[in-house]
């Protein structure tokens, strides 16, 4: 097993075990967190999948890995937000 | 040749120390202690492998680089283990 | 075996075993520590994967910037309401576990042979190095010549996230606080970082068209410069009030300006000619940069937790007094 | 002089893994924020070592990025620590 495969499994596997957290934690915060762990997961087999096969990695699956980067952090940014907001309400209500 | 050796030689010792700022952080028994750890042994570890790293390049651009990296992380632990230091005391964390 | 066998290897169980310590962490502020350690595994397996951009927009954007979203709107009060620990201990951890662990082992092994198989995306790497670029760096190629439209919607994506944040935020009350720190150790060391950090965004910049970098690495890192401002209570220098919308939106709009500039002039939607190309390049990437900064800031300011009374404290830190009580004070952000 | 740096930072890797057992057990927030200083520094310099290794200069300005937005987490943390809750 080549490293690019190695990491490509990984890949595999640290996005299920973000999805499944992402499904079963109670606590806000920590959905958010298993998000981005999902996220990290997904880029892991992008990534591993530009650098497998012969010749330079592949830059239009690199390109994609860049964009995930950046939607993941708005998305996250605004989950906190929210997140922010519903803990600060609780102690209006 | 006497610049590979000397390399080898910062490196290692560079290593060295940061591993014994690993150990310091996982062994010593309080906040203070750590940040002890981590401000003396993990910087001039670093330290080290810049400088050995430096002698194996001809780019000055390069080496400037790397020190700027070093005096930025310098400038960020001496801050923040201050910050993290005096607010323990403050506290009585460390207790 | 070699020693990048060695080094694949244990960065790989590193990085599924901090995946797991997050995920199934005991406490919140070990979970997102935790995933910054993730973030700092993932910079090192990117560069063993030959991807120098991913591993730079790692540790801006992904390990960065998050890391600072994360680690500021942490609470402890709320930790402390909320179920800290999983509902069915240990044992649906286990379970959760298996079933992750088998049905990833299982899409791994997938993936792995129909990679070995050629069952891959076809290299459309291959398309874009034929094109002739303005700018000879193959990723930035990709992503500013044939996927200018990519990056514009990427920055539409950031404009509305914080936008939506703002909304959402200003529901409820007319401000944002942001709490200043100005002991002197914290005030010098922006002073003296402030200048490198800026000389660093500019490099980002500018390298962005020959090495990997860009608008949105330079951005995260002017973010990270806006922030430590805020920290300070410098928010003279920072875009704040009523020029913080237009800050946000100013990348998408310049954007879409030359969009239809490029329309005008060239016969082409960003249809870039190559003598004037670079100049349209480099104005676009910096007016992006300015918003991808203002917008990350926000984002991060917004999520802080609220200035609360020191009545609410749950966390007792053995008599913690609020000591200098003139220097600490809330900052109006909007 | 490759493979030495290799296993340099390959040891310096472990150095990694073995200070995140600090973030896990805590006690306090501080000092996994201490874990976490010490981790930047380690994490850049097992990148300028890579750049090395690799010969790819892009890898010592993510060494900069991570050191200078590591900075800017920990006041972040610390600031945030010090607003009553």
């Amino acid at each position: 097993m080549t490293g690019p495969e190695l990491f490509l499994a990984l890949g595999a596997v640290v996005t299920l075990l973000g999805a499944v957290r992402l499904l079963t934690t109670p606590d806000s915060m920590r959905r958010v967190v298993a998000l981005n762990v999902t996220g990290a997961g997904t880029l892991l087999i992008l990534v591993s999948l530009s650098a497998t096969g012969p010749g330079e990695p592949d830059p239009v699956l690199q390109a994609l890995a860049l964009t995930g980067i950046v939607i993941t952090i708005s998305v996250t940014g605004l989950a906190l937000v929210l997140v922010r907001r519903i803990e600060d309400g609780d102690d209006d209500d | 040749m006497i610049l590979d050796v000397l390399t080898v030689l910062l490196v290692t010792a560079g290593c060295l120390f940061v591993t014994a700022g690993t150990v310091g952080l996982l062994r010593f028994g309080d906040l203070l202690q750590r940040l002890h750890a981590l401000t003396k042994a993990d910087n001039l570890g670093l330290g080290l492998i810049v400088l050995g790293l430096v002698l194996q390049t001809s780019n000055p651009a390069v080496a400037v680089k790397l020190v700027l990296l070093w005096v930025l992380a310098l400038l960020a632990a001496a801050t923040n283990s201050a910050l993290l230091a005096r607010d323990a005391e403050l506290t009585g964390e460390h207790r | 075996m070699s020693w990048e066998t060695v080094l694949d290897v244990l960065l790989a169980t590193s990085v599924l075993g901090v995946a797991v310590a997050t995920l199934f962490a005991p406490r919140r502020t070990s979970s997102v520590m935790l995933f910054l350690v993730l973030g700092l595994l993932l910079v090192l397996v990117w560069t063993r994967l030959g991807a120098p951009d991913v591993a730079l927009a790692e540790a801006a954007i992904a390990s960065g910037v998050t890391g600072a979203l994360l680690v500021s709107a942490l609470t402890r009060r709320s930790a402390a309401g909320s179920a800290e620990t999983p509902r069915g201990g240990w044992r649906s951890a286990a379970a959760e576990l298996a079933v992750a662990g088998t049905g990833g082992v299982l899409l791994g092994g997938v993936l792995v042979g129909a990679a070995r198989d050629g069952l891959r995306p076809d290299r459309l790497g291959d398309l874009a190095l034929d094109v002739d670029g303005v700018v000879d760096q193959p990723v930035t190629t990709v992503l500013l010549d044939l996927r200018a439209l990519d990056t514009l919607l990427e920055v539409a994506v950031l404009a509305a996230a914080v936008l939506a944040a703002l909304a959402v935020h200003r529901e409820g009350e007319s401000s944002i606080g942001i709490r200043s720190d100005t002991r002197p150790v914290l005030v010098s060391f922006v002073r003296l970082t402030t200048p490198v950090v800026l000389l660093l965004t500019g490099w980002f910049l500018v390298a962005g068209s020959s090495r990997p970098g860009g608008a949105f690495q330079a951005g995260a890192v002017l973010a990270g410069a806006a922030l430590l401002l805020l920290l300070t209570g410098r928010k003279d220098l920072v875009p704040t009030g009523r020029w913080l919308r237009p800050a946000v939106v100013l990348g998408l709009a310049v954007f879409l300006a030359a969009a239809v500039l490029t329309r005008l002039v060239e016969g082409g939607w960003l249809d870039l000619p190559a003598s004037w190309g670079v100049a349209v390049v480099l104005v676009v990437e910096t007016a992006l940069v300015v918003s991808i900064a203002a917008g990350l800031t926000v984002l991060v300011a917004l999520s802080r937790p609220r200035y609360v009374d020191a009545t609410t404290s749950t966390e007792t830190l053995g008599g913690a007094a609020p000591s200098d009580p003139p220097r600490r004070q809330t900052e109006e952000l909007t | 002089m490759h493979a030495f740096f290799l296993v340099a930072a390959t040891v310096l890797a472990l150095n990694i893994v073995a200070s995140s057992v600090r973030i896990l057990r805590g006690p306090t927030t501080r000092d996994r924020t201490t874990a976490m200083l010490l981790l930047s520094t380690t994490g850049a310099a097992v990148l300028v070592l890579l750049a090395e290794v690799a010969s790819s200069p892009a890898l010592r300005d993510t060494a900069l990025a991570l050191v200078a937005l590591s900075a800017v987490i920990v006041a972040a943390r610390i600031s945030a620590e010090r607003a009553p809750r």
